[in-house]
């Protein structure tokens, strides 16, 4: 099959380019060096809907993630976005590829470049996915969107505070146009009053453009505010898939998962 | 050799790696003699910095500054085997081990370097080969015992780890760094990792440890005291239940709603 | 158990006669290895053609020295333990890392090649004959040459490489210069290190410090790549112009070749060049070797050439029989009539009297191998060299 | 006094030529982690194209001279990617000192190759007539045009690697791979494509520079061995990764040379060994490192 | 005491018969050598067996040195030509050659050692493979241009001697004599190898920091480690020279230690076997082909393609190979050996505790 299927005009005139999509997983297996770390992995998420991912240190939301990326470990399974027009399989693409097609992953350890300003950074992530004409706008409404990224723009990952750091992630995940956001541990390293902000944005996202987003939460006041549904992981295998709003009330169930 | 008696004595340490960034910042801490003492917090607190700090291992990728004492001597500019000599000992969050080697061989190298004077490096290696009771309980505890004569090249991920603690207890330090020994591990195998600490601590007395670990049930269960670390700072310092009790603690690491 | 008692294990009597060729065909000496087989291989057509030694053919089997490293001294070991009689050596760790393998097995054995004196003198054995030029012989003659020719000129410069050859050739160039009782004087020495590719900076310093040297000569104690690439760093000054003699030793056809008809005014010496002799003998191998090959042949050619013909004089003159004892003393007795002239041994010293050919030349793309030449001496070798003892040798640059 | 300048100059121009030599290593380290052994036989194969490029001219016209240039740079860049794909997208994997051995192999294999390819006798060119000429600076300082030209030409070289690197998307996508290849991936950088490309833009230097190279001096197979010792001692001395480090410590060797083989000329050969042996004591990790991973 | 059973790899590493084994080659390879120069061939496999020697020993040199403790170097050939010239130096001495060969020893161990202890202590084993690289060059320079190491043209005449009252200046007893110094210098080796500081070495270059970590000092064993190739490339050069009355400085050369690494590679770099057995194998390859085209001018593109597939594919060389293919023909032959071994064994309760468990 021709290699050009992912770039992201080809995905955008396939799916349509704001079209509704769903994002499905299913059967995703990762291992490492043969030492499997996640078995049987599978959700959907529907536009404008949010899953959250709980499990305790080691569970393997991040291999989830990863593996959705096809970043780190061996992964196996389906991964597919889903319009009323048609079906991207993604099972078989490249990180890359994955990435083009709309895909995004907002890395744990945040992974900012070192050597590159930040502005460069949200201008290169950008380029690569709307192309150099689309970029610069593009940029512009993400610093719009989270505009406390704004006054970084010529400092360099070292100079900036985790949280800051954090900040600029999600502000670079944004820039990549993402159909599907997959935000690893966003709370992680932050502050209560950082973590309320990024809460908010994300919100406000999901609220405004109707993104798909996957989370990997420890935290789960995090992840009950930003959830519509909850996957417990328990060491590498999904126990059980829930509406959030049960949790709400009583939260027994996923503490026994995610506490200690 | 009382119990009490300060053998890790760690002052004011920075670390800060090449890429400029601060992993820790100004920890001091100390260890008394036969005190088992955990270290916890979210990932890329420092932990694992903290811990190859005190080794010597940073040398090539970080500048560290602080002082730092063992029995009382200053060791902040020795090389690390000088103060694995000195009785430190550590393994690894990833285990570190001799991929063409056996596990005897293993063992047989930690017992070269505990020895001294130059009568060790004649002797024949299979002179080394023997086990010494205490080692034998161990190795059968981990249940090496069927690979003793296995390279490890051929072993997984988790009896690595098992391997690299075994050999590191084999170089009978007086003071043992454990980073995430279970981490990888099935809940059998972190049940036998705790037997093996309970063990080495009943047979030798004046064994003090540092243990960094994200099961809680091996902190409770190993450690007297606990200090949380958080963004490369000790943000708490206390007994497990303390450090559970605190509030921050409960934010940043633990969750909003820890079972207590 | 002496090796030497039993070196008949060659081949029998009905087969072809072997000729061992032991040289570079590898490495950055392989085009001198190559070019002194091709000598070699048309001398053995051309006496097979006309019926081989008492009616057996001769056969030409090759091995290669490979630059002297340790697995090219067994191709040494292979070659005298396959042939009748052993021809080769050109690089110095070769030939003496062979040397020892030569004298036990005490096969008969012709050097085409090995100019340093030391190693010349290393590698006397009483089964082995040298047949061409050392250091000494050819820088004396070319200091002679070059007394004769520029009576006037008593100053010169000096761009030599920085080692042993490079000091050698010039002292001899100075002794063959006083030897006909001249003055000689160095103005300006430029060293340049044997192994550098560039040597532009040392050029621009001879440039700089040449200052009028309308009456003075320059001598490139050099060889092969160091001298291409001087003149290359020395035409953009016009610099060999500058000086009223210029000189150089070694193989300068192939520099000049290389340079496609660029070539300035320049002396040479060396064992040959087939455009500065004038014999029948090197008129009728000039012509058969470019019947066989495309250009006319090299120094090296000529002595792969010779080297063969002594090599098959010795075998007339034992009729045919490879016996190692009645070769070696043929080897010793026989008169070969050589593109370059009549040569022989001189009595006792396992070392022929070949002459060294000094000439003067120029680039000339319309020119054979685009290299005119203007002038010519033969110098007869002098039978009071001793090519086996070479003289003390010095560390300082002479003059 | 005059003698010193065009000491200086002549040793300008070796120490541009050097480092035409010498940055495409540092890029290709720059980018790859890849100590690449093999540099100085591929500034020796760029030189053997260079004279197959001219076709039999000995002495070509300024267009000819150009176009062979360019075609060299460029047969090299088709080289360096095919080099990828054969070879270097798997060095990545390895640690340092395995891929010391295998670009190790690779220097054997090109020494190897030249001569069945290109025969075994020395080769030569020469430069176009019009260049092949002095020029006389103010005060009667006589240097060869050639030399100016060398100077420029590096001086161009690390200005267009300076802006290519700091200034464009391919530099910043270089730097985005070689700080972490995965997330570079992941934010949709083809990160196997700019280690080729880069690659290729490391080969394409070694071209140019062995062109630039080939009209100076005579062409045999030693030629890389020789090189690629000149370029370690550079790269040690300056540290791996910084361009202008490289260029600084290029020029100031070669003017150091220089002036060694003008005031002492019999300890002109250990220079850039003493000045190695020296950086190693001082500055072990040289004097414009980039951070070195280990 | 428990001890547990290890299974023997006699030919990948030296087991405890050793002494048997080596005395047995020299008598094998002697009593051959013997023969052929009865029955007449002299020049036959018994002098490529002599020239081989001190081939191999410098190829085993580079062993010790990259597979024994992790340091590459190109230039070995430094510490090999300085024994060769100890041995060219001291050619009017009246020497014994043993003597020579023990004092050629200690001039290329010593100065490895201190070359190691400087550079060692202050960079990475990347570095300094570069370093040696430049230090061989350096002295190749130095070498040529000075008139006491003959430059270029080499020094001539070096002297065999004699041992033990028997003339070497014939083959065969100069080859026994070459066989006998090789064998001392393997066994001595062999007692490094089976040592704890052999498998410290080897440690070092696995994970050098988890054995820093573990408390050996990994500087001293590598810098130790490397004296010891470079007396063994000492002992080498004067081998060489002794044989070919002849040493010169194209040794020092990045093409001479370039063979050797490659030699070494092929046979394994971290056996013991290995790095002898890879030099006979590529100089008998090369005997074979030369005179082909790729034999001799295209051998460098054999060599550098046959190390660049032994890094990516066979980082272990042969006797690795060699090795793993043992290991999987299946526990089969393991437990036939250990049953074997449970009847020799007077330990009781050895072979019963392994695979047991708790
Ligand atoms: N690169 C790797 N190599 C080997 N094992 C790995 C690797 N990354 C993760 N693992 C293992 O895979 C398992 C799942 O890890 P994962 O990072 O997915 O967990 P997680 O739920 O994200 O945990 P955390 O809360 O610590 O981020 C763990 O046991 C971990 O040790
Ligand atoms: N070599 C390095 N260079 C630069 N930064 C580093 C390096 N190693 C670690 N860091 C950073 O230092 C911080 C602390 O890392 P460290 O490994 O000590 O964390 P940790 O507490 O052990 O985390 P975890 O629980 O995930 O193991 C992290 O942000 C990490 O990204
Ligand atoms: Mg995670
Ligand atoms: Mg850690």
């Amino acid at each position: 099959m021709p290699r050009r299927r992912f770039t992201a005009a080809a995905v955008d005139e396939k799916l349509g380019k704001d079209a509704r999509c769903e994002f499905r997983v299913s059967g995703l297996n990762v291992s490492y060096g043969g030492v499997r770390a996640l078995r049987d992995m599978t959700f959907t998420v529907r536009h404008g809907e949010a899953v959250a991912l709980v499990g305790r240190n080691g569970a393997g939301k991040t291999s989830t993630l990863q593996g959705i990326m096809r970043f780190g470990g061996r992964a196996t399974g389906s991964v597919v976005l889903e319009s009323a027009a048609a079906t991207v399989d993604l099972s078989r693409a490249k990180t890359y590829e994955v990435a083009r097609a709309g895909v995004t992953l907002v890395p744990d350890s945040r992974r900012l470049f070192p050597r590159l300003e930040i502005g460069h950074i949200l201008r290169l992530c950008a380029e690569e996915v709307v192309g150099r004409k689309a970029a610069a706008e593009r940029v512009d409404w993400v610093l719009h969107l989270v505009p406390a990224v704004a006054p970084w723009l010529d400092r360099k990952r070292g100079e900036l505070s985790g949280g800051q750091q954090q900040l600029v992630a999600i502000a670079r995940g944004l820039a990549m146009r993402p159909r599907v956001l997959l935000l690893d541990e966003p709370s992680e390293g932050l502050s209560p009053v950082a973590r309320q902000d990024v809460l908010e944005v994300v919100l406000n996202l999901k609220r405004a453009t109707g993104m798909a987003m996957v989370v990997a939460e420890q935290n789960i006041d995090f992840a009950l505010a930003l959830a519509d549904s909850i996957v417990g992981l328990v060491s590498g295998s999904p126990m059980w898939t829930k509406d959030a709003e049960v949790f709400r009330q009583d939260r027994t169930e996923i503490e026994s998962v995610v506490a200690l | 050799m009382t119990a009490g008696e300060e053998v890790l004595a760690v002052s004011d340490l920075d670390v800060r790696y090449r890429s400029g960034f601060q992993a820790v910042s100004g920890v001091s801490l100390s260890l008394a003699r036969n005190e088992r003492l955990a270290v916890i917090g979210p990932n890329g607190a420092g932990k694992t910095s903290l811990v190859s700090a005190i080794c010597g291992d940073l040398r090539r990728k970080a500048s560290v500054t602080g002082d730092l004492r063992i029995e009382g001597r200053s060791v902040a500019r020795r090389r690390p085997h000088v103060r694995a000599r000195m009785g430190l000992g550590r393994t690894y969050q990833v285990a570190q081990v001799f991929p063409g080697m056996t596990v005897l061989e293993h063992l047989a190298l930690a017992r070269i370097a505990r020895r001294r004077g130059v009568g060790r490096w004649l002797r024949e290696v299979k002179s080394e080969f023997e086990l010494t009771d205490a080692e034998a309980k161990v190795i059968d505890l981990l249940g090496l015992r069927k690979v003793l004569t296995q390279r490890v090249s051929q072993l997984g991920q988790g009896d690595l780890k098992l391997v690299e603690l075994a050999a590191t207890l084999c170089a009978e330090p007086q003071i043992l760094l454990l980073d995430e020994p279970t981490a990888g591990m099935g809940s059998r195998e972190a049940e036998n990792v705790c037997e093996v600490i309970e063990t080495i601590v009943a047979l030798r007395p004046s064994l003090s440890i540092i243990l960094i670990e994200h099961n809680m049930d091996v902190v409770f269960r190993v450690a007297q005291r606990a200090i949380v670390m958080h963004q490369g700072r000790v943000i708490a310092d206390g007994t497990p239940d303390d450090v559970r009790a605190d509030s921050e603690v409960r934010a940043l690491y633990l969750g909003y709603h820890a079972g207590a | 158990a002496c090796g030497g008692g039993d070196g008949s294990s060659g081949s029998d009597d009905d087969g072809p006669i072997t000729i061992g060729f032991f040289h570079s065909l590898s490495g950055v000496n392989a085009g001198f290895g190559q070019q002194t087989l091709q000598g070699a291989q048309l001398a053995v057509k051309l006496a097979n053609a006309d019926g081989g030694v008492d009616g057996r053919d001769l056969e030409l089997k090759t091995h290669d020295d490979q630059d002297g490293s340790v697995s090219g001294t067994i191709n040494a070991v292979r070659a005298l333990q396959d042939s009748d009689i052993l021809m080769g050596g050109s690089l110095s760790a070769a030939c003496a890392g062979a040397a020892d393998a030569i004298g036990q097995t005490g096969k008969p054995t012709i050097y085409a090649g090995c100019s340093p004196n030391e190693i010349v003198s290393t590698l006397k054995r009483d089964n082995a004959f040298h047949i061409f030029g050392t250091n000494f012989s050819i820088g004396s003659s070319i200091g002679r040459a070059m007394k004769q020719e520029f009576p006037d000129v008593n100053t010169w410069d000096l761009y030599c490489t920085n080692n042993l050859t490079g000091f050698q050739i010039w002292n001899s160039v100075y002794d063959g210069i006083k030897a006909e009782g001249g003055d000689v004087s160095l103005d300006q020495q430029v060293l340049v290190d044997p192994t550098a590719t560039d040597t532009r900076t040392q050029v621009s310093q001879l440039a700089a410090g040449a200052g009028d040297a309308s009456s003075k000569g320059l001598f490139l104690s050099t060889f092969g790549a160091a001298t291409t690439t001087f003149l290359k760093g020395a035409e953009p000054y016009g610099l060999t112009d500058k000086y009223a003699a210029v000189a150089t030793s070694g193989a300068f056809d192939l520099t000049a070749w290389s340079l496609k008809g660029t070539s300035p005014q320049m002396w040479n010496g060396f064992t040959y060049y087939y455009g500065a002799v004038n014999t029948p003998e090197n008129a009728a191998f000039v012509k058969a070797y470019e019947d066989e090959y495309d250009g006319p042949p090299s120094g090296f050619a000529y002595q792969g050439y010779t080297a063969v013909q002594v090599a098959i004089a010795a075998l007339e003159e034992t009729k045919g029989d490879t016996d190692a004892k009645g070769l070696i003393d043929a080897l010793g007795k026989v008169t070969v009539k050589s593109p370059a002239g009549e040569i022989h041994n001189i009595d006792g010293l396992n070392q022929y009297n070949t002459p060294v050919v000094v000439w003067k030349s120029v680039g000339d793309p319309s020119a054979p191998q685009g290299l005119k030449v203007l002038k010519s001496v033969l110098v007869p070798a002098q039978d009071d060299i001793n090519f086996w003892q070479p003289e003390e040798d010095s560390e300082q640059l002479k003059g | 006094m005059s003698s010193f300048i065009v000491a200086v100059i002549s040793g300008l121009s070796a120490g541009a030529l050097l480092f035409l030599a010498a940055s495409g290593l540092t890029l290709v380290f720059g980018v790859m982690r890849i100590i690449n052994f093999a540099q100085g036989a591929m500034v020796m194969l760029g030189a053997f194209i260079f004279h197959s490029a001219l076709f039999g001219q000995f002495q070509p016209t300024i267009p000819a001279f150009v176009l062979s240039v360019m075609i060299t740079t460029l047969a090299m860049a088709v080289f360096g990617v095919l080099l990828d794909v054969i070879l270097v997208h798997r060095l990545v994997k390895l640690d340092e000192v395995p891929v010391l051995l295998a670009t190790f192999g690779l220097l054997l294999a090109i020494t190897g190759a030249v001569p069945l390819l290109f025969g075994t006798l020395p080769l030569s060119s020469s430069l176009p007539k019009s260049i092949d000429r002095t020029v006389t600076l103010g005060s009667g300082v006589v240097v060869p045009l050639y030399d100016l030209i060398l100077i420029v030409v590096a001086a161009v070289i690390t200005a267009f690697l300076a802006w290519l690197l700091n200034s464009t998307g391919f530099g910043r996508r270089v730097k985005a791979v070689s700080d972490d290849s995965d997330m570079a991936e992941a934010s949709g950088v083809r990160s196997g494509s700019i280690r080729m490309l880069a690659f290729a833009l490391g080969s394409a230097l070694a071209g140019l520079g062995g062109a630039l190279f080939a009209p100076l001096v005579t062409l045999d197979s030693g030629l890389g061995a020789g090189i690629v010792v000149e370029v370690f001692v550079v790269i040690v001395v300056a540290g791996l990764g910084s361009i202008w480090g490289a260029l600084v410590v290029c020029l100031l060797l070669s003017i150091l040379v220089a002036m060694f083989s003008l005031y002492a000329a019999d300890l002109q050969p250990y220079v850039l060994y003493s000045v190695m042996g020296l950086a190693i004591l001082l500055k072990p990790g040289g004097f414009f490192g980039a951070r070195h991973s280990e | 005491m428990s001890r547990p059973v290890v299974p023997s790899r006699w030919w990948a590493h030296p087991g405890e018969s050793l002494w048997v084994r080596m005395v047995l080659i020299v008598v094998v390879a002697g009593l051959y050598v013997a023969w052929i120069d009865n029955v007449g061939v002299n020049t036959g496999l018994g002098s490529v067996l002599m020239l081989i020697i001190p081939g191999a020993l410098f190829a085993l040199a580079m062993g010790v040195s990259y597979g024994w403790c992790g340091l590459v170097t190109f230039g070995q050939g430094a510490f090999f030509s300085m024994g060769g010239f100890t041995a060219a130096l001291l050619r009017e001495k009246e020497l014994s050659p043993l003597s020579v060969v023990v004092l050629g020893g200690v001039v290329g161990g010593f100065a490895a050692w201190v070359f190691a202890a400087l550079v060692l202590r202050r960079s990475t084993s990347l570095w300094f493979a570069m370093l040696t690289l430049a230090f061989g060059q350096f002295l190749f320079e130095y070498g040529n241009k000075s008139s006491h190491f003959g430059g270029p043209d080499g020094i001539a005449g070096i002297p065999r001697g004699s041992v033990f009252g028997q003339d070497l200046l014939m083959q065969w007893p100069f080859t026994i004599y070459s066989l006998i110094v090789a064998t001392v210098v393997m066994l001595v080796l062999a007692v490094v190898y089976v040592s704890g500081f052999g498998m410290v070495g080897r440690a070092a270059r696995l994970n050098s920091q988890r054995a820093e970590a573990l408390g050996l000092n990994v500087v001293m064993i590598q810098v130790t480690m490397f004296g010891v190739s470079g007396a063994v490339a000492g002992v080498a050069g004067v081998l060489l020279a002794q044989q070919q009355s002849f040493f010169s400085t194209g040794y020092l050369g990045l093409q001479f230690a370039g063979a050797a690494i490659v030699a070494a590679m092929i046979g394994g770099v971290n056996s013991y076997w290995g790095p002898l057995i890879g030099f006979t194998i590529l100089a008998l390859a090369q005997n074979q082909l030369a005179g082909s085209t790729l034999g001799s001018v295209g051998w460098d593109l054999v060599l550098g393609v046959g190390v660049v597939i032994i890094v990516l594919l066979a980082p272990d060389g042969l006797m690795g190979g060699l090795d793993s293919a043992r290991r999987s023909l299946g526990r089969r032959m393991t437990r036939r050996a250990r049953v074997d071994r449970r009847r020799e064994s007077s330990e009781p309760r050895a072979p019963e505790a392994v695979g047991e468990g708790s």
